[in-house]
């Protein structure tokens, strides 16, 4: 019987079929799309009191839409079960070591998760009044004056909203200071080792850039460095350690021949985990540096974003600095200031205040002496995970190295043609998220190690006991090996045809 | 202290024997000393977790704003919107959360998907086949926008409308410092840009106009379009998501690229972020577009999968020559505008944006009964902000409103600078402007002009 | 170099590998027993200002140990992460269809955990003076209020922690009704489909049992009940509709029958979701009734339990019920109040109490009709799916179900060897979790299938075709069937050896 | 009205059609009319989730006495302890909290092995072998304990110490009521169990004490295991779970069971509820054993696995031969002690347990210095708790301290009834047990003191 006049066969997807959790299968998970039912309906809204009229007596014609757009229609219950399957077809610091080079990827306290949803911090609009809004000014001062004091710089915006973000201000305001000594100068200096922001930033700050090469020991070619040097370069954007996770030993004489010819240095803050509480970029004569709160201060990366990527600046930029400013009134009250010669927002508002939050109770936790601690364990981390592998997996520059450590794989590569990306690729298999790969661009079949310091000993150790047999596995089977991943909920993706027929969204889809 | 690192002082100190250090000073050897925090940063000593907690939470009750401690009628780009438990319970989930950029597909369907059913959302709501992975937020959206449009049009002359968010224009100013983009403000007139007004200069090679003002008038995208057609421009449009569930989509009215800012879609308000900064655009830019790119392809096996794509636009490849800088973005956001999305729905979207301009409408007449409180744009018809004016300081009657309990809205001239071309100068220091989202009361709103009766003496 | 001094080789689990998430593998996860690591910590307290002193100082000599009690040492990472992995090793309703007869595992709407996490409701200690907690009593009185309506019953207690406590709660109220007549009576009747529960505490309750079989329509036979029938018989626990899903039609005349020889009619409420608004116990003529709030009402499982069993009883039952009770005074506040005859307290303070504050929740969004909805639609969902799959799996009585249905394997298992839990551990590989099974007990190689009412017909068509799927296979390839599952983190496990080498703790492991 | 259940209009046309059926009522026909509610539940109409959201948040407001509004001081067996964030946050997880008991292992081991953690954990604390997956709370492990030990020592007279929580030994007799054993309450003298007092009576198969008393003071759990020797009766302790860190745990004592109210592992206030019951015994008890068990064992692929085990004890086999009629439990805050005892760890419980006893002191101390104010038991060491009396009232005393903020702790009168054994009859309405945690600060201490002064009078 069930089949005669059975159930209606073209239908969505079923929201309560669970075959794409890995717990139980790995067959798709259906888009929400897939999932949508005419007439189906989740939401639920206050009650009012007000009537809502027909929107033909409030909106002119030619504005109003025929019908309501068509997004999605689910139920509750399968939207809850959609996202909870997908969560559990992501990765994440939740569920493992995340040693993704650059990336910082510590353990992110739930602490902070809670105070940022806090209702007095995560329910208050940007345009109120500077009187109701007293505890984010204070907040957002104190972590500015906190964050100078880390970086030994003398204030500091909080607007940018990631790294990248913070670069482009800062070239701003480093043109802005050039102007201001009535210079303009067309020319930003960028190591070849940095990272792909430096150089777009650059373009975007208006600048030409110029590469500088790395010498052997991995850090800035000082000769290279000078050679290029003229009154027409506005500045050279560092990162110290630098993307190789060495330090760049000859900082002062970078700065000073900076200085020098008028130029300003930029600091890329991306790997200042490695350097907290221990050396600080403006000691080392840097003029601007951005931090990436979402790296070192553990704010979550949330699968990409959101970040925040604060700016400080030494006293001869702050009047520079984008505006309104959180200050201490004379009145003792917090209001907003712009800074005299400010370049004028960056930020919509003023900037990524939850993530900002999260920044202050992280570092309050820590305070300058567990900022030390930080640094320390993260460089010890990456030094003793440097050496223990360093038989099959050579460090591209053999020394003493900061909070991360670029390897290669050459010599892999050569002996048994396994590249760097699919050791990357089978270590997923070993319950490790991968390394970066390929990056620096200048380090052949890179393989970019930060363990960060909230990984233990034995995570370490059962990593590079995963990197060892990854190692003889190439030796002995170099095409299984080649085939991973194997256990995960797909296998190696065609990115080809991903940028060949292009699917970006459902509606474009011509797959199944 | 406590803190979050495992290492016991023996492993510490096998560790450092493993190294052939003494000490763990000795790792930063390559540092020269003179350079090297002698005394220890002068910060407070760490403290513990719930010490931090309660100092937290003593800031957060400094924030009398907060819109769950007064009746919040601030819009103006930022809106005091549901976001139902169940979307903050999905979008807190520790795999999306704790999650980097999806590098390496294998492991990061879970984002991936989200992000890819986000972008269709993104393209429906906007009516361009395209949508990307997200923006910082509204005005790094429309940052960028004109960034791809000028790239496309070639020529640096942007007509940005003073109808989109004055904070927005700031930030457009700001970064065409380093583009050397012309930027041409375009003042509003009757609440809709007034193309004429700077007929006079060079055509533009982009313009920019807001669907809804944040005035809340509506502004002619029809009109700016034909514009656009005249002198060769880009059109970049600025909407507002909720309203896109009921207006004509900027996409079907002749956008080429559609921004906004992506707050309304289960973000709170957040003191001004993380928010999130929408973008689409049509097929032919999709080798312009800022940020990252989600698209469907296929495993090795043949299934189905996800994977960032069309990388080669991107800074970590394409370095100098990139379409934009934009590295980190706002995913999480993303994600949770996409639950928020599939919580709504087709009708729950068109119910809130319907109450949005219904209950702004009565929100409206309301304050407008008051004596001495009056329309900014007599006549001119509301969507979700209505622009009033009040016999004294905009600021001050927002101060006493605070002390009845109301977020009374906006005071423009916290907003738009002297001469600003949206609004006229004589009114700038007595407007207000005010919203009401699906989630006010008739009781509150009638409250709340009351209140106003008052505040205004 | 790497192999020289190396790591420190006997260790501990490494807490940041991921091997164990179903992600990217299914290796056993470490127990934090085996991650831990002398010296480690996580813990976080709060600055008081207040000195420790030294134990002996504070504590006689005789009772104290020589050094803390040792349980485990991990990093709060570690922590997280280890939880993670174990929850992406785990099924729930939140990942998708759960069909578990006689459980009600519907959607656990968010709102309630959001409700149950208010401070207000929280951190109320359950010893404060009643002035201090006038919102708890308030919103006991009102769900006291609203199961008395919704079950037809005079009065109500929520002291009761679960389904079977509500029972042996009955049981005593039962006891005293009959003792306040002068009366003491020593059987219940118990259908011999009832679950486990209710024989077990009859028994606790003082009683014997005497079974009452079922008839050829899977209900109460009922001369076999007429003529167990004396006065020594103090009541008859039913459920209805009853274990196998169907409604006890007699149930009049079973009242009446039972009631004749003065005894009272006990109803386990585990069951209710089918009738919700449709027909209540009370007017069907019961005196006791406890409710699955963990089921009906929606209250989370957590995996076992919390759960909450109200009971509530007719007019002459009333002043025995559990004490104290909440109660609005006449002076208009609410305050405790123990009935004339109480059998005193069953629940060490009021019961559990943030259960019973999500379950208002609940009842308060679906409101009267929205209870009936919700009997209708899951009704519906049982009949549609018993008649979808009928053709594999015929219903154990073939008649019109209520909220859930039992399907039997027998003739399945005739033709093929495959049994019901071979169906049960397939299903799971098709992205269901399994229905109950060999129960009720009455039912030879019973399916129990209970859909639900918030899944949806694709959900329930998908499930009937994974069902199609199985009986197929089970013909052509029964051996594969009854290796699953193998999808899963473990295959089948040794229920056997567990019982007979019993390690019931991480210091008792003699496995690895 | 929104609700949580998918079907459409259509499809229930659709689905009842399929069942050949015109309208839905027809589902219920089995049910004979005269029976079914005609008129609908009189009950008021189901409400959106964020009204009913604002009403629980009412409800919430009502509760003057809330931890988090007013520094708690009460204790007696529910304490006011640190849960951090992150053991809140992994004990919510979706998959723990909606998951239903264990039943198919393949897809519970999360479950599965989070509880045999838990119960290796209370092994450990106990210093017993064995450990069940809960109980409904502590009055319901004590009364479970009780029927254990009924069943081996085949005396139904119970020897209760009136050291134990009243309100449990409330519950403890009601069940009596069914099972028909003895309950003979032990008097305390010096806040010790006065055995001599009942020495007349029959020999107990059961003698029951607290290790540390709801008073605060330590029983003597030795000299119960030699009278329990001496009379050949089994011994039950209930112990306090934070206490074990630094006590000599009651198996090293010779408790025979050990049972316990686990809510200060991580579970809030919660007014009472949902709590944890522990339970631990002996191997030669485990066939005896009530509620779930989880033990270790591999899979067909030899790999480790967990499972619920000795099954046969319980009520869905045995049925009314069953030790013990529990199904459903507290595994949540099962898992959710293990994870606070894991983020504790071995230091962290002692400290806690340890600042417990020593602020508790310090507590006594601070009040006993207020003239008026007395120790209930001079000269009697306390444990985590400590009873005062007051020249007042304590109800009265209990309500002014309220409006300074203080809840102050309970008056024992609200616990132990009239004649109650635990307390000298004259000085029980004057009566309050304190207790401070690991949470209270000197300062905290210090006003508590001062208003304890002026309230006294
Ligand atoms: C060295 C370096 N610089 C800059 C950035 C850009 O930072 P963001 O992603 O916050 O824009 C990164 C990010 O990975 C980085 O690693
Ligand atoms: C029919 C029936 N009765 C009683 C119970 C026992 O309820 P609880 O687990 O809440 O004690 C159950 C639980 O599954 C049940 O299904």
């Amino acid at each position: 019987m069930g089949e005669t006049t059975a159930a209606p066969r073209a239908m969505a997807a079923p929201g309560g079929r669970a075959a794409s959790t890995p717990l139980l299968g790995n067959e798709r998970e259906p888009t929400m799309f897939e999932m949508s039912v005419p007439g189906r309906t989740a939401y639920q809204l206050r009650t009012t009191g007000i009537d809502v009229r027909p929107l033909s007596e409030l909106i002119p014609a030619e504005f109003l839409a025929d019908a309501p757009c068509d997004i999605v229609e689910v139920s509750e219950r399968d939207l809850v079960a959609h996202f909870t399957r997908l969560s559990h077809r992501q990765f994440s610091v939740d569920l493992g070591a995340y040693p993704l080079g650059s990336c910082t990827m510590k353990y992110n306290p739930k602490v902070c998760d809670t105070v940022a949803a806090m209702p007095g911090l995560a329910d208050v609009h940007p345009g109120a009044p500077a009187s109701l809004t007293q505890g984010w000014l204070a907040l957002m001062v104190e972590l500015e004056e906190s964050l100078c004091e880390v970086t030994g710089m003398a204030a500091a915006t909080l607007q940018p909203s990631a790294g990248a973000a913070g670069e482009l201000t800062g070239l701003l305001l480093m043109g802005a200071y050039h102007e201001a000594q009535g210079d303009r100068r067309r020319r930003v200096l960028i190591p070849d080792s940095a990272h792909g922001t430096n150089p777009a930033s650059a373009t975007l700050g208006g600048y030409e850039v110029t590469t500088i090469p790395t010498d052997h020991r991995g850090l800035v070619d000082l000769e290279a460095l000078r050679e290029a040097l003229d009154t027409d370069v506005a500045g050279i954007m560092l990162t110290n350690p630098n993307t190789a996770g060495l330090f760049e030993e000859d900082i002062a004489a970078i700065a000073a021949a900076v200085h020098e010819i008028g130029g300003l240095l930029y600091y890329d803050g991306a790997n200042l985990n490695a350097i907290l509480g221990v050396v600080r970029p403006g000691d080392m004569g840097f003029d601007i540096i951005h931090m990436n709160l979402h790296k070192t201060f553990a704010t979550p990366h949330g699968g990409g974003g959101p970040g925040a990527g604060p700016v400080a600046v030494s006293q001869r930029v702050k009047d520079f600095l984008p505006g309104p400013k959180p200050a201490l009134l004379e009145d003792g009250t917090y209001g907003w200031v712009t800074p005299p010669l400010s370049i004028g927002r960056v930020h919509g508002w003023h900037g990524n205040s939850l993530v900002l939050a999260r920044a202050l109770t992280y570092l309050k936790v820590h305070g300058g002496d567990g900022l030390r601690r930080v640094a320390e364990r993260a460089v010890l981390n990456a030094n003793w995970l440097r050496k223990r592998i360093s038989e099959h997996y050579p460090a591209a520059y053999d020394r003493t190295c900061m909070h991360e450590v670029v390897v290669t794989a050459t010599a892999l590569k050569r002996a048994t043609g396994i590249k760097a990306i699919d050791v990357a690729k089978r270590l997923l298999e070993e319950g490790f998220h991968s390394p970066t790969v390929y990056f620096p661009l200048i380090v052949d079949e890179a393989l970019m190690f930060e363990p960060t310091e909230t990984e233990s000993l034995q995570t370490l150790e059962s990593l590079a006991e995963s990197l060892d047999r990854i190692a003889l596995e190439a030796l002995s089977n170099p095409e299984e090996l080649q085939a991973s991943p194997r256990t995960t909920p797909v296998r190696r993706v065609d990115e080809a045809r991903a940028a060949r027929v292009l699917v970006p969204t459902e509606d474009a889809r011509v797959i199944d | 202290m406590p803190d979050y690192m495992p290492h016991t002082e023996a492993e510490v100190a096998s560790m450092l024997a493993f190294l052939d250090l003494e000490s763990i000073d000795q790792l930063f050897d390559a540092i020269p000393k003179a350079l090297q925090v002698s005394a220890g940063l002068e910060l407070p000593g760490g403290l513990p977790e719930p010490d931090v907690s309660y100092a937290m939470e003593g800031i957060a009750r400094a924030n009398r704003g907060a819109a769950s401690a007064m009746v919040c009628f601030a819009g103006a780009g930022s809106y005091d919107h549901e976001v139902p438990p169940v979307v903050r319970s999905l979008a807190g989930r520790g795999e999306f959360v704790t999650a980097y950029t999806p590098y390496q597909p294998e492991v990061a369907q879970g984002m991936l998907q989200a992000i890819f059913e986000f972008q269709t959302l993104v393209s429906r709501l906007s009516g361009l086949p395209v949508a990307n992975a997200s923006l910082y937020d509204g005005a790094a959206s429309v940052t960028e926008a004109i960034n791809l449009a000028v790239a496309s049009s070639k020529s640096q002359v942007v007509h940005l409308s003073t109808g989109v968010h004055p904070n927005w224009r700031a930030v457009v100013r700001t970064f065409a410092r380093g583009t050397g983009h012309e930027i041409v403000e375009v003042p509003l007139k009757g609440g809709q840009s007034d193309f004429d007004a700077v007929a006079g200069g060079d055509h533009p090679g982009v313009i920019v106009v807001a669907q809804t003002t944040y005035l809340g008038t509506f502004d002619d995208v029809a009109a700016a379009r034909r514009r656009a057609d005249e002198v060769g421009a880009v059109l970049v449009v600025v909407a507002d998501p909720i309203l896109a569930s009921i207006l004509k989509t900027p996409g079907s009215l002749g956008a080429d690229v559609v921004v906004g800012e992506g707050q309304p879609l289960g973000t709170a308000l957040s003191f001004g972020g993380p928010y999130l900064g929408l973008f689409a655009c049509s097929l032919h830019q999709v080798r312009r577009l800022p940020g990252r790119l989600v698209g469907e392809t296929v495993d090795l096996e043949g299934r189905r999968a996800y994977v960032t794509t069309l990388r080669a636009r991107e800074q970590d490849i394409r370095r100098e020559k990139a379409t934009s800088n934009v590295c980190s973005n706002q995913t999480l956001m993303a994600v949770t505008a996409a639950i928020q999305l599939g919580w709504l729905g087709t009708h729950g979207l068109a119910e809130v944006a319907s109450r949005c301009v219904s209950s702004t409408r009565y929100l409206a007449e309301q304050v407008q009964s008051v004596a001495g409180v009056e329309a900014l744009l007599p006549g001119v018809s509301v969507a979700r902000d209505v622009a009033i004016t009040t016999p004294i300081a905009a600021a001050t009657v927002l101060e006493r409103l605070a002390d009845d309990g109301f977020l009374g809205g906006l005071a423009v001239a916290s907003l738009a600078s002297e001469g600003d071309g949206s609004i006229d100068p004589s009114l700038r220091e007595r407007t207000i402007v005010m919203s009401a989202t699906e989630k006010r009361t008739k009781a509150e709103v009638d409250a709340l002009a009351l209140a106003l009766g008052s505040a205004i003496r």
